[in-house]
């Protein structure tokens, strides 16, 4: 009566290390990593990657076809649009990281805070986010950027990055405050407390390092949407400005109008920016399968 | 459409916009003077910008002009075929007193308003007299152009009289402004900030609506004192971005944008219309103009104003950015082509219009070097509107980097470029200049000392620009007044408190169907529509 | 193959039993095979392919069902019992899981190569599965009416009318009043009981041959698993259902089971009727668990037996006996995989040693059964170190009414406790979960603040100590959890961890003192020193809650209060823990004050015990004093209702579970809170709050009955 | 319900109040003079006397306390004020242009809807094939396209293609359905895509998660149909989140049709937000952040009470 059926053949996956398993486990996120990489690499050696100054004006070539000498055309002022581009991609990162790490860090503090200290601690932080979040993100930038001015340091103005950060420090702070409300009702926290130890020791060293997945989660995400924001930003002419290369200054500037005659002066911006919000998204969003899928973001 | 060869598109680009310029010119006043007008119809129009308020003389942007000119009648006016010819409106005749302190117009009779109350001399003293002496919570913004003005009389109901205090060579130019909207006295009298809130004029149209970030329309005014016009049953003005003008008028849906398209725009449209669409081309009564801030190091030492100003090759711009922008013709200080302006050969001698870059650059490092200064690194403050400026912005910018002179672009929205200008928190700063009318009193008020004028940014302090700005303002005589004028411009550009970059061109893209409409080189002239008639 | 069912079915002309005049059309008779089995699982295997490796979960298990008879199998958690009974399901976690050999023959068919489409018309209809978590085995959004339905419409094509009767019959059958009305209602407004029940009443729905049970009353009280658990043997017999239940409890095992499997690492250990395995343990695996096991109606042993080491990793097991590397009785053969040997009467075991056994054991009732019946170790002196008087716990609530109403409610977790610890001894305190047991720890810990009342430490009172005094008292305090996972912090590594409290109140002098204290207390409590450069993820449960104890050890408490610290350990494990705490006390004069659900666990380890209900404390006596004469009806309930991992005793037993559920704490009784469901609750007994009475010194109760 | 519903608009009050006060001080920390663009930005020689008397009269000149006084009081009374630039009460400018707004978003939530959950159910089910990878990559993409960009590329796409533009001025819905739904779908289209984008995540992975609860389980041990499985007890479950994003982006989207509305020329309150901050109007800022922040409440508002009626639990949760 017994039967026994042959084994059935599969694969058994190797033992890997956890960047390789992130790989095979999440090819789409592998993609993106690369993809985050090569703009990484692309705009550490700017100089050396791209063909030509990207502020070169060359009224001799203005808005060229894309071609060998050109791989993506040139602007109204003859400018190459590959080294814009490339060049870009500098302004991109600086902007999405720095906003995106300022923004998580103030959340994070922030949202712990509220979740360990509850009551009216939780209470007052919890208006505050309310109120932050009832600006919608684009009119919160808009406002701030409008009224702090520029304060340019190092190519790179302060002010757009806090205006960038400060719309994402409610989001943060709130999903940091429900991941540190679940890690409050741990039992290591309960036994540090029963410790003794002071509320800062208890936050940063039991709580925060508890969180970091999430966090980890919304600062890639955070970056792609503060890539995205400065974009329009800059294309409300409210973000970068002309000379700096920049992906949505490309997308307003004086060149967007000659578009319809000369279209690779939007679609190589354009791209540009949709590659690199959506790599920095692909990576996020396999993190976040990877590490914490029941992360809601 | 295809992606052309780099060089042939250029071509083709720089092709179709010399022959539109040559074409239009000429078929469209011949043409417009042999056809007769037909009557009826509605013109719609497209408008970058919205009227905050509805009172002419505390207004400044075209964007009034444009919706709200076609309601109102003027003094005088200028003569749209013949500019800067200045024919009557209300006056039907004037006399001048041999002193030229004193000015007498006739007015037509039979004028009335939209209400129809009958237009005296009393509703233009009373209009004038709110210009020149506002009441309380009444703005005037060119009360300062009036300040010759003694007295306005009205010896009888058709009739007006100005006495000056002393001799003012624009005084009559200035009585053609746009902006002197001629009001009802009795609403006045009731209420000095009735036109604010409310239009009521004697011109062609009567006001329909204004709806908030959508259109406005008028409609035609059967009692308008001109007989037989308008021939527009009425007109609808359409409020929307500069970006989306050149996509209407390709597509037909609106008739015209009066302001004025950038080449690539006109181009855009030319193509994509076709033959639906005519070209109107002039040079703009507007120039782009670098300012320094005489009150910092080192600008408060001429030599580095005027190395930096020598450093920028106009005539190289001119060619290159007429290509891309509204910029193009070379000027000083007025516009090329105005009677008084200074001629090609009288301006390659002034410092910074020489025809030898190479030279001009050597001079600029050598004043550099002499004023002890190297390396120098400056932030420009510019508006972060495209067109012009910040085309303008990175030229001038590359132009500087061939000296060595580092510049960093600060472009700023233009309320904050606005409290930066005013408050002299800049370095050097793109600025502008543009009037209604070619006219040295206006024209110059970019170069005269800050503390007469307070559009000129620079804190500059200089006696002898503004003794050659009275001067040549209470000189009758024309030949004596170009003389002095030119003195100013050799004083300014040396100087280089404000220099000018590069003058403007316009170009109006018109429907084929709208006729009557005749270009001046003002985006603020010859809008009441009057004339303007519709061939379907 | 399939011949040969049709013939086995021919053969077994057996009609479904037990049918009632309304109930559902009879399925099929079952189709048993040649050895009587409606269910007959032959060397199967189980693998779960995971990016770390491949984890043989069920490895070569076979076994059979019989109609009508229930059958247990048993283990301890990670050794495939679930596993097993899902494969059967066809259940198993896609894509990881995978039948990579053996058969299932179910009623003449296989169901390993059975299509799925045939494979889920099985589902439900022929066999059913009861879960282990009621609290989410329901779909939260659905009334439960609907749930009960959709078998019945699915397998039995049933209009809407008729799957309600059917609906409202099963609701009855399994016990929960006023059906009707709670067809309509949603899973969250039943307790967790009456969730099992329905989720036994949709297993019941099509009148299915076999009812598999996966730890149906592990997540539920002692008072409600008997319930449930008598339910389901009730059912069971009356029904004429086959039932597998799978269990870790030793205790439900005696008192349920026909026939019983012990699992061990992925395979099938021993195999007999329940009273052969119980009475005459064939595997040295068995005999330990048994012995482990605390026991409540034997008397207390000095130190509890323990399986010494741990479970084998799966993902690359030993290939001889899987036990031999804890086992005692371990041979030179062991390192070859034993055959099942039959000891006689149906009995199994896979050892070689097995016959052995069977003939040693002849002379030995109760194998090598040590016993220890000395009394109470230490005298009973007057030193309490703990003084709780009054002490009140009460949280204020905002809840939900109806849709969209709110109102304000107290929640008494704790009302009027008074009780004291004497220096050296371990207080036990057990109770149902509700009773307030973990809330007086939290608050003795200062994790709360007390409503009123007092706890006085070592003669200072801890509400008006200073914060510089707290922080002093709270050296002298420390705490052990329950969950060894989550109450270590997983950032930390187990020398950090144990250091933490070392170098903030710089208790020692320099890093390498610090250092040189963690290899201390590591060693204390019987892990090697070079764990401390582990992260706590690295280690088992056992090894982890011994980092707990070393990190309450660490500032050298006097008292420590344990929070159910063995409830979420395995019994071998257990035994472990238990003799450690014990051990520690003993070296360095501790206190415990222990928390517990297990009444067999706390018997062990306490001298005397508090038993609370709904907040309040019901009874306090000495440990032998309460186990032997409880007084309070609901320590008597507590005792009878727990199940003692020995057949003959299990069966003498009347089993009379307390009835009714536990009331909510929102809404708790008037009077005496316990009088809802007392047997000897009179009218009497809602008017006044019943104070406690002193029987004999020391032993209180709080019953007017007494 | 009702004096739930009370409560909960009297929980708002104070989010309203923080709201108003952080949005007064900060838009007075904005450089930049209102008057001096007016009056000045077109480069006519205006005097200081005539800037000053114009700031008075727009009460520019008072003390930051009684502006604030003044701004707190007029939102007592549900008066906005009036536009610094235009004169107008910030109510009627914004009352003409609101319901365009309104209708894109809502249009682009239909989009979503009907995009957003077939979509993402069909990425769960098949998790991990290439029908997945396909719409995770489609729903990324949609996170990652600018949406302006999109925009330009819409428009640029109609004229190069079919040499057709959508009529530049809006009409209501109801005067004209046909000519009000060429104008808007477009920008509808444009916004709708990232919206879809954003739900089409959320739904697959609520819905992937509640395919791991016990219930699915439950549901598959009773034998019913897989399709039954993911529809009865699946997708009733994961829609639940699926709704909160649904309303969370809603009300952003009010924020974020600022950009898009620019590039089609819809006279929204996105495009009036522009250009009152460009003009430093801080009336009509305040005004039209006080109206967001009003939706953005009142969707969350609309989402918890539809919350409670779709889950039994909420009903009664403690």
């Amino acid at each position: 009566m017994t039967t026994v059926t042959g084994p059935i053949p599969y694969r058994i996956p190797k033992r890997r290390g956890p960047v390789l398993t992130f790989i095979v486990q999440q090819p789409l996120g592998a993609i993106g990593l690369v993809a985050i990489v090569a703009m990484v690499l692309a705009s550490v050696f700017a100089e050396v990657v791209a063909p030509y100054d990207p502020l070169e004006v060359n009224y001799a070539a203005i808005l060229a076809a894309p071609s060998a000498d050109y791989w993506f055309g040139t602007d109204a002022f003859g400018r190459d649009i590959l080294s814009r581009v490339i060049y870009g991609a500098r302004t991109a990162l600086a902007v999405g990281v720095l906003s995106s790490l300022i923004g998580c860090v103030l959340g994070t503090l922030l949202g712990t805070a509220s979740a360990y200290f509850g009551s009216t601690t939780d209470l007052v932080i919890q208006r505050f986010v309310d109120i932050m979040l009832a600006f919608p993100i684009v009119v919160l930038a808009l406002v701030v950027v409008a009224a702090l001015g520029k304060n340019v340091i190092g190519g790179i103005d302060v002010n757009l990055i806090i205006a960038i950060s400060i719309p994402i420090v409610p989001k943060v702070a709130r999903v940091a405050r429900s991941a540190a409300l679940s890690v409050r009702q741990m039992p290591y926290i309960d036994a540090a407390r029963a410790a003794g130890f002071s509320h800062s020791r208890i936050v940063m060293r039991h709580m925060i390092p508890n969180i970091m997945a999430p966090v980890l989660i919304l600062f890639t995400a955070f970056i792609a949407q503060a890539i995205l924001l400065e974009a329009s930003l800059s294309f409300l002419g409210l973000g970068v400005t002309e000379p700096t290369a920049a992906w949505g200054l490309m997308l307003s500037g004086n060149s967007a109008d000659f578009y319809e005659q000369a279209p690779w002066v939007i679609i190589f911006p354009g791209l540009a920016i949709s590659f690199a919000v959506f790599a920095f998204n692909l990576f996020g969003d396999s993190l976040r399968d990877w590490l914490d899928p029941k992360l809601k973001i | 459409m295809g992606i052309l060869h780099r060089t042939g598109r250029l071509a083709a680009l720089a092709t179709t916009g010399l022959a539109t310029t040559a074409l239009t010119l000429g078929l469209a006043t011949a043409a417009g003077a042999a056809e007769t007008p037909r009557r009826g119809g509605t013109l719609t129009f497209a408008v970058t910008a919205e009227p905050p308020n509805y009172d002419c003389h505390a207004n400044t942007s075209f964007a009034f002009i444009h919706p709200v000119a076609p309601h109102y009648s003027l003094l005088l006016k200028f003569d749209p075929a013949n500019y800067p010819k200045i024919t009557g409106d209300l006056a039907e005749s004037w006399t001048v007193s041999d002193d030229g302190l004193t000015f007498t117009f006739k007015l037509h009779p039979n004028v009335k308003f939209h209400d129809g109350s009958a237009l005296t001399a009393r509703d233009v003293k009373a209009s004038y007299e709110r210009i020149i002496n506002p009441p309380k919570g009444v703005v005037s913004a060119r009360q300062a152009t009036f300040d010759a003005v003694a007295s306005v009389e009205t010896p009888d109901p058709q009739t007006v009289v100005f006495k000056l205090k002393g001799a003012d060579a624009s005084f009559l130019a200035n009585l053609a402004s746009p902006w002197n909207c001629v009001y009802s006295a009795d609403k006045l009298a009731a209420d000095p900030k009735f036109p604010e809130k409310n239009v009521m004029g004697s011109g062609p149209f009567k006001f329909g609506e204004h709806v908030s970030g959508s259109h406005w329309t008028g409609q035609r005014f059967d009692g308008y004192f001109r007989q037989g016009e308008p021939y527009l049953d009425g007109f609808r003005a359409v409020f929307m971005s500069s970006s989306a003008v050149t996509n209407a008028l390709q597509g037909g849906q609106v008739q015209a944008e009066f302001r004025g398209l950038a080449p690539a725009d006109r181009d855009r449209v030319k193509n994509g219309a076709g033959d639906k669409v005519q070209v109107h081309e002039a040079p703009w009564l507007a120039s782009l103009i670098l300012v320094f801030n005489a009150k910092k190091k080192p600008f408060d030492d001429p030599r580095v104003r005027r190395a930096l100003s020598l450093a920028i090759d106009r005539w190289q711009a001119s060619t290159a950015l007429a290509k891309i922008s509204i910029l193009g013709p070379v000027g000083g200080i007025l516009r090329p082509g105005y009677e008084l302006a200074a001629s090609e050969a009288e301006l390659t001698k002034m410092p910074g219009f020489g025809k030898d870059i190479k030279a001009a650059r050597d001079e600029a490092m050598l004043l550099l070097r002499e004023a002890g200064v190297t390396g120098l690194t400056v932030n420009l403050t510019n508006r972060n509107v495209n067109m012009p400026y910040t085309i303008g912005g990175v030229y001038v910018i590359d132009q500087l980097r061939q000296i060595g002179v580092t510049v960093k672009h600060e472009q700023l929205e233009t309320k904050l470029w606005q409290s930066a200008m005013s408050s002299g928190n800049y370095d050097m700063a793109i600025d502008f200049t543009g009037d209604f009318m070619d006219d040295p009193s206006l024209n110059l008020t970019k170069y005269l000392s800050t503390e007469i004028s307070p559009v000129n940014y620079s804190g500059q302090a200089d006696p002898l620009l503004d003794k050659l700005y009275a001067q040549q303002r209470g000189e009758t005589d024309k030949a004596k007044r170009a003389q002095l004028v030119r003195e100013f411009e050799r004083r300014a550009m040396e100087q280089a408190y404000v220099v000018p970059i590069l003058w403007w061109n316009r170009s109006v893209v018109l429907s084929t169907d709208v006729k009557g409409w005749e270009m001046t080189p003002s985006h603020y002239l010859n809008q009441d529509l009057a004339d303007v008639w519709l061939a379907k | 193959m399939r011949a040969q069912s049709d013939a086995v079915r021919s053969g077994a002309g057996r009609s479904g039993a037990g049918q009632g005049g309304t109930r559902a059309p009879t399925p099929n008779a079952p189709n048993l095979d040649a050895a009587g089995a409606l269910l007959s699982v032959r060397d199967l295997h189980v693998h779960f392919v995971t990016s770390r490796g491949v984890v043989k979960a069920v490895d070569g298990v076979s076994y059979d069902v019989k109609p009508g008879e229930m059958v247990a199998i048993v283990g301890e958690s990670g050794c495939g019992k679930s596993v097993t009974s899902l494969t059967v399901m066809r259940l198993l976690a896609k894509p990881a899981g995978r039948i990579v050999g053996g058969s299932i023959q179910f009623d003449g068919r296989d169901l390993v190569t059975l299509p799925e489409p045939e494979m889920r018309e099985l589902r439900g209809r022929d066999v059913a599965m009861i879960f282990q978590e009621p609290m989410t085995s329901l779909n939260p959004v659905l009334p439960i009416g609907l749930q009960i339905m959709e078998p019945l419409f699915v397998h039995l094509k049933m209009d809407k009318a008729t799957a309600r009767a059917r609906a409202r019959e099963l609701l009855e059958l399994v016990g929960i009043p006023d059906a009707e009305r709670r067809l309509d209602m949603h899973p969250h407004e039943f307790s967790g009981g009456m969730r099992q029940r329905v989720m036994i009443a949709i297993g019941l729905a099509c009148n299915p041959k076999l009812l598999i049970a996966d730890e149906p009353t592990t997540a539920l009280d002692v008072t409600i698993q008997a319930q449930i658990l008598e339910l389901m043997k009730d059912l069971s017999s009356r029904l004429g259902i086959a039932m597998v239940v799978i269990t870790h409890n030793l205790g439900i095992v005696a008192r349920y089971a026909d026939r019983v499997n012990v699992m061990y690492a992925g395979r099938i250990v021993e195999h007999g009727t329940a009273e052969e395995v119980f009475s005459r343990p064939r595997h040295p695996y068995t005999m330990g668990l048994l012995r482990a096991v605390p026991r409540l109606d034997k008397p207390r042993d000095a130190r509890l037996y323990t399986i010494e080491g741990m479970p084998p990793n799966l993902m690359n097991p030993p290939t001889g006996c899987r036990f031999a590397e804890r086992c005692e009785h371990r041979i030179d053969a062991c390192v070859q995989y034993p055959a099942v040997v039959d000891v006689g009467r149906g009995h199994t075991a896979a050892c070689h040693r097995a016959a052995e056994f069977e003939a040693a054991d002849r002379g030995h009732p109760n194998l090598r059964l040590v016993r220890n019946d000395q009394p109470t170790p230490r005298p009973h002196h007057d030193d309490p170190i703990l003084n709780v008087a009054g002490l009140s716990k009460h949280f204020h609530l905002s809840r939900r009414t109806g849709l969209f109403g709110r109102e304000k409610v107290v929640v008494k977790a704790v009302d009027d406790v008074s009780f004291n610890v004497q220096r050296g001894e371990t207080l036990g305190l057990v109770g149902e979960s509700g009773c307030g047991k973990t809330t007086l720890g939290r608050l003795i810990l200062r994790l709360e603040d007390p409503t009123s009342g007092s706890i006085q430490f070592d003669g200072r009172d801890l509400g008006s100590a200073t914060p510089s005094e707290m922080r002093a008292l709270r050296q002298k305090i420390q705490v052990i959890f329950q969950d060894p996972f989550s109450s270590l912090n997983p950032r930390m590594t187990i020398g950090q961890i144990i250091a933490e409290p070392l170098s903030v109140y710089r208790l020692e002098p320099n890093a390498r003192a610090v250092r040189d204290r963690v290899a201390e207390l590591l060693s204390q409590v019987g892990l090697h020193p070079y764990m401390s450069e582990r992260y706590p993820h690295e280690l088992s449960g056992g090894q982890r809650q011994r980092v707990g104890i070393a990190r309450a050890l660490a500032m050298k408490p006097s008292l420590i209060v344990c929070d159910e610290p063995v409830s979420a350990l395995d019994v071998s494990i257990q035994g472990q823990i238990i003799n450690l705490l014990e051990d520690l006390q003993e070296r360095l004069g501790l206190t415990y004050l222990f928390i517990a659900h297990d009444l067999a666990v706390v018997r062990h380890i306490s001298r005397r015990v508090v038993v609370m209900y709904l907040g309040r404390v019901m009874e306090i006596a000495d440990r032998d004093e309460l186990y032997a004469h409880p007084a309070h009806p609901y320590t008597q309930a507590l005792l009878a209702a727990a199940p003692v991992p020995d057949v003959v005793v299990e069966r003498a037993r009347a089993s009379r579970p307390l009835q009714g559920e536990l009331p909510s704490p929102l809404n708790p009784p008037s009077g005496c809170v316990f009088r809802t469901r007392c047997p000897k609750a009179t009218k009497a007994c809602a008017e006044v709050v019943p104070p406690p009475v002193e029987l004999r010194p020391g032993h209180l109760a709080a019953c007017i009955h007494l | 319900m009702l004096s739930y519903i009370a409560h909960r608009l009297g929980m708002i009050v104070p989010t309203l109040i923080g709201v108003a006060v952080l949005c007064f001080f900060m838009l007075r920390i904005m450089p930049g003079d209102i008057v001096e663009l007016k009056l000045r930005g077109d480069g006519v020689a205006v005097t200081e006397e005539v800037i000053q008397q114009e700031r008075a009269r727009l009460g520019l000149d008072k003390p930051l306390a009684s502006q604030f006084v003044d701004w707190m009081t007029g939102l007592a009374t549900l008066d906005l004020g009036r536009s610094l630039w235009t004169d107008k009460p910030v109510v009627e400018e914004i009352g003409t242009r609101v319901w365009v707004s309104l209708q894109v978003a809502f249009m682009a939530t239909i989009i979503a809807v009907l995009i957003a959950i077939p979509l993402g159910t069909l990425s769960a089910l098949y998790k991990d094939t290439w029908i997945d990878y396909v719409v995770r990559v489609v729903a990324i993409a949609g996170l990652a396209v600018p949406s302006f960009w999109l925009g330009m590329l819409v428009i640029m796409g109609l004229l190069l293609l079919f040499r057709w533009l959508p009529p530049i001025e809006t009409v209501s819905f109801f005067h004209d359905p046909i000519r009000n739904l060429s104008i808007l779908i477009w920008p509808a289209l444009a916004v709708g895509y990232r919206y879809a984008a954003v739900a089409t995540r959320m739904m697959r992975s609520s819905l992937l998660e509640v395919l791991k609860e016990d219930y699915i389980r439950t549901a598959r041990a009773k034998g019913l149909y897989e399709r039954l499985i993911v529809v009865r007890h699946g997708l009733r479950n994961a829609l639940l989140p699926v709704i909160t994003v649904i309303g969370v982006e809603f009300a952003f989207l009010i924020g974020g049709l600022v950009v898009t509305e620019q590039v089609f020329n819809i006279n929204g309150i996105g495009k009036l937000f522009v250009q009152a901050v460009g003009r430093g109007d801080f009336t009509m800022v305040q005004g039209l952040v006080m109206l967001v922040a009003v939706i953005f409440i009142l969707v969350n508002l609309a989402v918890d009470l539809l919350y409670g009626v779709l889950d039994p639990r909420i009903r009664s949760k403690a």
